[in-house]
């Protein structure tokens, strides 16, 4: 019998015992200490001293299982992915107990219907590690300090002129955080639907013609032909006519339709919008 | 580990100038007679390097500057120094990149404030260009944004912008709820043996 | 007034790391070679001198900073900025910085758990950035690490994290849990009993 065993029958069991009994608060549990199925999977494959390649599927899943009831019975929320997991386990487990014509073992191999759990453990492991490692790194602002005094010559000076310090994201959240402070009647269309919408389509197309001087009507529909990215393309395209953004024309009565800036950079003067 | 290195370090990274008093009261371990000595032994070495900085005694302590004789070369750092950009021109800039075409009145409209001036600068910074003139009285300027703004975001076109939606999914699912510790009783649910490997670190 | 002194002017009075590059442009009276010669130097002379602070090469360019060895002293009176990452944050900040360009499904697919919450924590640390969008279908963004990761962690650029080679090594005797589990030898986990469980139930 094992230490845990030992251990367990030295308790004893509580049948009835409640979460908030702290008569038999013998334990501390770190239930935070997972940062997932796979983190949860890891440890336990430690815990019982298993080899990451070739691992008891029944060992594991029935502790994975304990750990996911316990769990609930502290009335803890059960993140979705660990219920995911032990549905796989489950999956895993019971292909595991079907017959094999010639068992081999502890090779993990194309067959061995643990193989992708497997591989996905080993690759975590890895960046779970490298994570320490970088965690473990002399940081900025904990080990290692800059000056954070300021020069008096330079904070006088403000640079207009510079390069652009900004991310993606702060553009972004600032949107967002202006949309929050505004009514939502506002916004009617920009809290964008599923579908490819008129202004989607606008944007399309003025990249596009930043990017060459003339488009051509079927590469605006080629990627997604759908009769809707149609119609919805065609009115995008009335609009920026409607705007004098773009000049239209077509070579022919059947020929193809192209389409060009009507405004070269920042010209503003007005062009004669032609359909030929 | 010296005490003129330890004593370098405290006043590199201090935000105002360092007094010995203040030396003496952070290392109490160390006499104030060696921290004096240590503090001039620090000062003399940097004097002696000749380097473009050095230890300078100024009211209430000691802090690192830059000798005068280089500022010519410390204020051209000014000229190449990235500018980070204010609220408003971050707002105003994206009012314009997800709401383009859109004239001036309507980027006033969304912020609540006059909008002139960050416009301008952010047409002279060429982010945002006059794509055109809306067709309704007045023939007001229509906005958009540049191939300066694609390259400033990094981004291979306008298809590429982030939607709002995508952003605002980051934050949706709730996360696997961290827990304190909790004592715990032993409990029916976990009957077998192994499951208590769990409890016992 | 030497090149060296002129280089560290420039570089104590920055905010951040400066580059060669940028070097080059603002001493545009003097060549490349001999810049690069005197950076050299003087992040020699610096080295050297075994003081409190030292010239770094982080996120492409120079910066001085205190070494990490007197951080028990500089905290004493700066407070400490840095809070401690959790393992979420550091794993999913290693799989960015090694896996870039990355999708969120992809950061979750490898850590089996949903990453909105921690990679959104990340981009507003700054440390995480959206590079644009993967051209498959949906177009997910998909995510970096930036230049602030660099500084944060002290990598003079992405080539000097760890190689994943090393890590595999280190996989196949993790040191980590060796560590935990001792002393060795004695069996707290499965018994022969449990392997065999497998066809019971």
């Amino acid at each position: 019998m094992n230490s845990v065993s030992e251990t367990a029958t030295r308790q004893g069991r509580v049948e009835t015992a409640t979460l908030l009994d702290g008569m038999h608060a013998g334990y501390n549990v770190h239930l935070d200490k997972f940062d997932g199925p796979l983190d949860l999977l890891l440890h336990l494959i430690r815990k019982n001293e298993l080899d990451i390649r070739d691992i008891s599927i029944a060992v594991i899943t029935r502790q994975y299982l304990d750990y996911i009831k316990l769990m609930k019975e502290l009335n803890l929320e059960v993140a979705g992915d660990f219920l995911v997991m032990a549905a796989t386990l489950l999956q895993i487990k019971s292909r595991m107990l079907l017959p094999v014509e010639e068992p081999e073992e502890s090779e993990v191999e194309e067959g061995d219907p643990r193989a992708e759990l497997i591989r996905r453990l080993m690759e975590y492991q890895q960046y779970k590690e490298a994570g320490m490692l970088i965690g473990s790194r002399a940081l900025l602002g904990r080990e290692v300090f800059v000056r954070t005094s300021v020069e008096p010559l330079l904070s006088e000076a403000r640079n207009e002129e510079g390069p652009l310090e900004v991310s993606l994201f702060e553009l972004v959240d600032a949107f967002r955080v202006l949309l929050e402070r505004i009514p939502a009647e506002h916004f009617h269309d920009v809290a964008a639907a599923e579908t490819f919408s008129i202004a989607d389509s606008i944007n399309e197309i003025l990249s596009l013609l930043q990017e060459r001087d003339a488009v051509q009507f079927d590469d605006l529909v080629r990627d997604e032909f759908t009769r809707e990215r149609v119609i919805v393309t065609f009115l995008a395209l009335l609009e920026l006519c409607r705007l004098k953004l773009i000049r239209i024309f077509q070579n022919g009565p059947q020929g193809n339709i192209w389409f060009v800036p009507a405004v070269v950079q920042d010209a503003v003067e007005e062009r004669p919008l032609l359909v030929q | 580990m010296s005490l003129p290195a330890i004593i370098e370090s405290i006043i590199f990274a201090a935000e105002s100038a360092v007094s010995l008093d203040r030396l003496c009261d952070m290392l109490s371990e160390f006499e104030r007679d060696d921290i004096r000595v240590a503090l001039a032994e620090l000062a003399g070495s940097h004097e002696g390097r000749n380097g473009g900085v050095h230890l300078a005694e100024v009211a209430g302590g000691w802090q690192f500057r830059t000798r005068p004789e280089f500022h010519q070369y410390v204020v051209r750092h000014v000229k190449t120094k990235a500018s980070r950009f204010s609220q408003s021109s971050l707002e105003t800039l994206a009012i314009v990149a997800y709401r383009q075409p859109i004239t001036r009145a309507e980027v006033e409209h969304l912020r609540g404030v006059d909008c002139g001036g960050v416009l301008k600068s952010l047409l002279e910074k060429r982010l945002v260009r006059i794509l055109g003139k809306k067709d309704i009285p007045g023939r007001p300027l229509i906005y958009g944004t540049s191939k300066e703004f694609l390259e400033v975001f990094g981004l291979k076109d306008l298809k590429s912008l982030p939607t709002l939606r995508e952003i605002q999914s980051l934050a949706d699912v709730p996360q696997f709820e961290r827990q304190e510790e909790l004592p715990l009783g032993q409990d029916e649910g976990v009957s077998e043996e192994d499951s208590l490997s769990l409890f016992e670190e």
